[in-house]
């Protein structure tokens, strides 16, 4: 029974850590957005948490150039269990248009586990709302542990 | 902080703004940045080299994402120069629907920049309000391209999308809106004492400083320097266009202001003339897919300033050589020279008002004591909050002037 | 006669030997090409009389066996001259034209990371586009170099 | 003895205050997101926040100090809830009570503060070393006023412990007015204790990040949250008691809804302020203290003597 409280309360109080690793911040803005008034994520719990140890869910958008690779692997690490990734926009997806460039390592899969894609150049505000919504979702059905 | 030993602050990015992102490392001693070192190259992708490994047409996908705010921006540019090395004769109406995006754009960009810079010195009302009436613009764009950026209009050749009669318009009533809504914008930018107070005499550029340092845009026009592509080398149907050039003799970040703000209504004059004169006729000309060999460069007026492709072709379907130099690579040598002997708390808004890309106001500061062991960390926001406690502290509040925005603007 | 032509006019009557390669591909445009040992002279005479005082951006090529780098000047009316000049590959040194335009430093030190290229006068500073990290001897917008050489560290992990 | 245990577990104890505490962060945040014409977050969020924050795994950071890094929070929550115990919630008769408990309360309300000290010092990180420096730094500004005002409410009730204060005060219902400037002056120095914008520097979510606590996570930051929030119950109940004490004499049941009613209003005042004002600087919070909190709170205390001296003839 506690875990099923446990994750009910997993699901209905989601912080997020916005970084953007490398992109070309079109999505960093669409990321904004959906948390001003017209879009506002705190209707689901969703905060902007400061720091990798409070936040649970760690939303990254661009592709991992290769100077900001290490740094996403130390946030990654520094956050809390059971914590989550989600790439936002088709450039953390796969690496997008800039796949094969030398600089760039491709989509954030390449370098750290993520647990949902929103995929769109740039993504749109209700995309992104979309897909926090369906990660807790489908937190429901199998519970992580 | 002690006023004794000097701080190091790097600036590092945790986001990068426009093509190269900034890190700047900051010398300070007490309250005045003595000397300011800046590190590029972040988030380098390396599209140039990328682009050499694609056709034309692929190229133009990448090229539309440079940079996230003025997209289009850069594959006019681009496709320009194809064009102009292939000799194509672009069909009139295409080259009039690029002009209409490109105006719409800078509208876009104009107004996120205004709120982004209210947003740096503590007044978020008109943060708010910008970015409200941007949404106005946004659904126009997305109305026409289908997208609210990176909108994909452009190929080689024209343009993808036509225009019909109800969404000319569609844009009129949207720009009459946004017409109306910069009237106020511009009388809180040129007449609202605060805001006067709080940004003339900060990041001063001068006229020759401007010219030496090879500013663009309007961070160059606030300067004087008389300088406009659109104007001076004209590309599209700007030649048959005519607007006047804003320029302004206040050099500093407050003439910044007033130079955007001014131009928004420019914009708009551009939009009216556009829609009026659309003739009719094709929107775009077949191109072989192999463009014969020859080299092209071609300069485009972006929202932040001079923006250049230079494009090589070899006679196969892939470019030898593509060059870009987006605009704030230009200006941000300037930034480097406006942040000598300025406090602290002005970096904020003097990075802000060369309009680097939003996303590079969650950055992180480090500041370190130059000889003390202990180094502090200071984000963007908190360096924005130090720098409106600041002036706070110096009689500037914009609390009051807030109110007075919301009430004008409640209302239309 | 069209402003460009004005400017083709003086520079050939300055240059004797440009007279061949300088042309107008389209109204505002005027490509030059001048070996590296006239090329600061005809580099101060556009920048100090023609008044050419904006730099838009050094273009760098890589064109087989020599190394060739394109100056574009801006001046009033929207005339652009491309000034190109080349340097053999095995030692490709450069005159920084910093003396002339502060903001070319940027350029110049992009020309040095992806070309290899040495300019002389350029002050130490941090090095521009590429990362500290970078393997040295590795120049990215070369021909010959090709970007799977440092490929083989890309893993894809799945989640 | 099981009637204590009750009472310190359960009803005014640890279970009811956090309930409290849980329940006045939702309308806090509910209220500042309507300001902003936001929708703010859900009734339930809170217990969700605490819950998931049970479940998420500690780091301890390896050079941090284990015993004290996990020590200081528990601390900090078990001295905030004993204060709890000693405030008359809706007859007089505290808990517990004797001569002099209002020093103690005043005392055990300056613990958690330096429990953060010890949390942000012993995480050795950065941020958390600046964070609890400020803690300190601000403590200095905002305890004087608030120790005077309250203490010169007490001086006019000539007592030292808060049952008789109250006593006094439900029998001359009128002399609560004299403490008003008090009561401004102790609102705003609460909400430096509860680190609350405008004074939320040790905390500036931008500004040092998390402050103090930006090395915990899972448990020990549900805690510390717990902790701030039963703080703010407390320290709100606090004042209700000290400066309107009247509502006290009807008897368990609607005393005890006046006395949730009194608190609510501090803390719908509280959360007002903090929506209006902008985060001071630290050198500014601490000269906004000294220059005006302090000599406000002289008056009141030179107040309270003449009306002392006047009454007692």
């Amino acid at each position: 029974m506690i875990k099923k409280a446990v994750n009910w309360a997993r699901i209905k109080s989601p912080w997020i850590l916005h970084f953007n690793t490398g992109a070309c911040n079109a999505c960093d803005i669409e990321i904004i957005a959906a948390l001003t008034p017209r879009y506002d994520l705190e209707r689901f719990g969703v905060i902007l948490k400061g720091t990798p140890r409070h936040a649970d869910i760690l939303v990254c958008s661009g592709p991992v150039t290769r100077q900001i690779e290490d740094r996403l692997i130390r946030i990654y690490e520094q956050m809390a269990e059971p914590k989550f990734v989600i790439a936002v926009g088709t450039c953390a997806c796969s690496g997008g248009v800039f796949k094969g460039c030398y600089n760039v390592k491709g989509g954030i899969k390449s370098v750290i586990p993520v647990s949902a894609f929103i995929p769109g150049c740039p993504v749109s505000p209700k995309a992104i709302i979309d897909g926090v919504v369906k990660l807790l979702s489908s937190l429901e059905e199998k519970p992580k542990k | 902080m002690p006023d004794t030993n000097k701080f190091k602050i790097p600036f590092g990015p945790q986001h990068p703004a426009l093509k190269e992102p900034e890190s700047f490392s900051i010398a300070l001693k007490g309250e005045k940045i003595m000397g300011v070192d800046i590190r590029l190259g972040y988030n380098h992708r390396g599209i140039e080299k990328a682009c050499e490994e694609r056709t034309y047409i692929q190229d133009l996908y990448l090229i539309e994402r440079i940079c996230g705010i003025c997209s289009h921006s850069h594959s006019t540019c681009f496709v320009q120069a194809v064009e102009e090395i292939a000799a194509v004769e672009v069909p009139k109406r295409a080259l009039y629907i690029r002009t209409l995006i490109a105006e719409l754009e800078r509208v876009h960009s104009h107004l996120l920049w205004l709120g982004v810079a209210g947003h740096e010195i503590g007044f978020d009302t008109l943060l708010m309000y910008a970015w409200r009436d941007r949404e106005v613009v946004m659904d126009l764009l997305a109305l026409l391209t289908g997208n609210r950026v990176n909108y994909g209009i452009n190929t080689i050749g024209g343009v993808r999308r036509d225009i019909s009669g109800e969404q000319i318009e569609e844009i009129l009533k949207g720009v009459g809106i946004l017409e109306e809504r910069t009237k106020y914008y511009i009388e809180v930018a040129t007449q609202e004492t605060t805001i006067i107070k709080r940004l003339s005499g900060v990041g001063v550029v001068s006229y020759e400083d401007a010219l030496k340092l090879d500013a663009v845009g309007p961070t160059a026009r606030a300067s004087g320097v008389d300088r406009d592509v659109r104007r001076d080398d004209p590309y599209a149907v700007y030649g048959e266009l005519h607007f006047d050039v804003i320029t302004d003799k206040h050099c500093d970040v407050y003439g910044r202001t007033v130079v955007r703000v001014k131009e928004l209504m420019e914009s708009y004059k551009i939009i009216r003339q556009c829609l009026k004169q659309l003739p009719d006729g094709p929107i775009a000309v077949k191109v072989p897919r192999k463009i014969p060999a020859g080299e092209a460069i071609s300069r485009y007026e972006a929202p932040r300033g001079e923006d250049v492709h230079y494009v090589k072709s070899n006679g196969s379907e892939k470019p030898e050589r593509v060059k870009v130099r987006a605009p704030t690579l230009a200006n941000v040598q300037a930034v480097k020279h406006m942040l000598k002997d300025r406090f602290l708390a002005d970096m904020p808004i003097v990075i802000a008002a060369i309009d680097p890309c939003f996303s590079c106001t969650d950055r992180l500061i480090s500041v370190k004591g130059v000889n003390s062991k202990n180094k502090k960390i200071i984000t963007w926001e908190a360096l924005r909050a130090y720098g409106i406690d600041w002036y706070r502290g110096r009689g500037i509040d914009f609390t009051k002037i807030s109110n007075d925005l919301r009430k004008r603007l409640e209302g239309i | 006669m069209p402003y460009e032509e004005d400017i083709k006019q003086k520079l050939t009557s300055k240059f004797a030997y440009l007279e061949g390669n300088a042309r107008v591909t389209r109204p505002r445009r005027i490509f030059l090409e001048a070996g590296a040992e006239n090329f600061s002279e005809i580099f101060d005479y556009l920048v100090k009389q023609l008044n050419f005082t904006h730099l838009c951006t050094i273009t760098g090529l890589d064109e087989q066996d020599k190394l060739s780098f394109i100056y574009h000047l801006a001046g009033e009316s929207g005339v652009l001259v491309n000034l190109k000049t080349s340097v053999p590959k095995e030692n490709p040194v450069l005159k920084s034209v910093i003396p002339y335009f502060a903001g070319a430093e940027i350029y110049e030190r992009e020309l040095v990371d992806l070309f290899g290229a040495k300019v002389e006068g350029l002050p130490a500073g941090n090095r521009y586009p590429l990362t500290d990290d970078w393997p040295v001897g590795q120049f990215p917008l070369r021909k010959d170099w090709k970007p799977a050489a440092d490929k083989e560290n890309e893993v894809e992990k799945d989640a | 003895m099981a009637g204590a245990l009750f009472s310190i577990l359960v009803f005014p104890g640890l279970l009811f205050v956090s309930l409290f505490g849980l329940i006045a962060e939702f309308i806090d945040r509910k209220i500042y997101a309507r300001l902003q014409n936001r929708v703010g977050p859900p009734w339930f969020q809170t217990f969700a926040d605490f819950l998931k924050l049970l479940g998420k795994e500690d780091i301890i950071p390896t050079e941090a100090n284990q015993k004290m890094f996990s020590l200081a929070p528990v601390f900090a929550l078990t001295s905030v809830v004993t204060v709890f115990l000693y405030i008359p919630l809706w007859k007089a008769e505290a808990l517990f009570s004797f001569n002099g408990d209002i020093i103690m309360v005043l005392y055990l309300l300056t613990i958690p503060t330096l429990a953060f000290f010890i949390c942000g010092w012993y995480s050795k990180s950065l941020f958390s070393r600046i964070g609890s420096v400020r803690c300190v730094i601000q403590l200095f500004a905002y305890e004087v006023p608030l120790f005077m005002s309250i203490l010169a409410s007490a001086l006019l009730a000539d007592t030292w412990s808060l049952r008789d204060m109250v006593v006094f005060y439900t029998r001359h219902p009128y002399y609560f007015l004299f403490n008003l400037i008090g009561f401004g002056v102790s609102l705003v120095a609460l909400l430096g204790k509860l680190e609350k914008v405008p004074f939320d520097i040790p905390e500036a979510e931008t500004e040092v990040v998390a402050g103090a606590f930006t090395e915990y996570s899972g448990r020990l930051l549900a805690i510390l949250r717990l902790t701030i929030n039963v703080e703010m119950v407390v320290g709100a109940s606090l004042l209700g008691a000290v400066f309107f004490p009247f509502g006290l004499g009807f008897g368990p049941y609607v005393g005890f809804i006046i006395f949730i009613f009194k608190t609510l209003m501090i803390m719908a005042m509280l959360s007002l302020l903090r929506t209006i004002v902008a985060r001071l600087r630290i050198d500014q919070m601490i000269d906004f203290c000294w220059k005006y909190l302090v000599p406000l709170s002289f008056i009141q205390l030179l107040l309270n003597l003449i009306a002392k001296g006047i009454l007692s003839r």
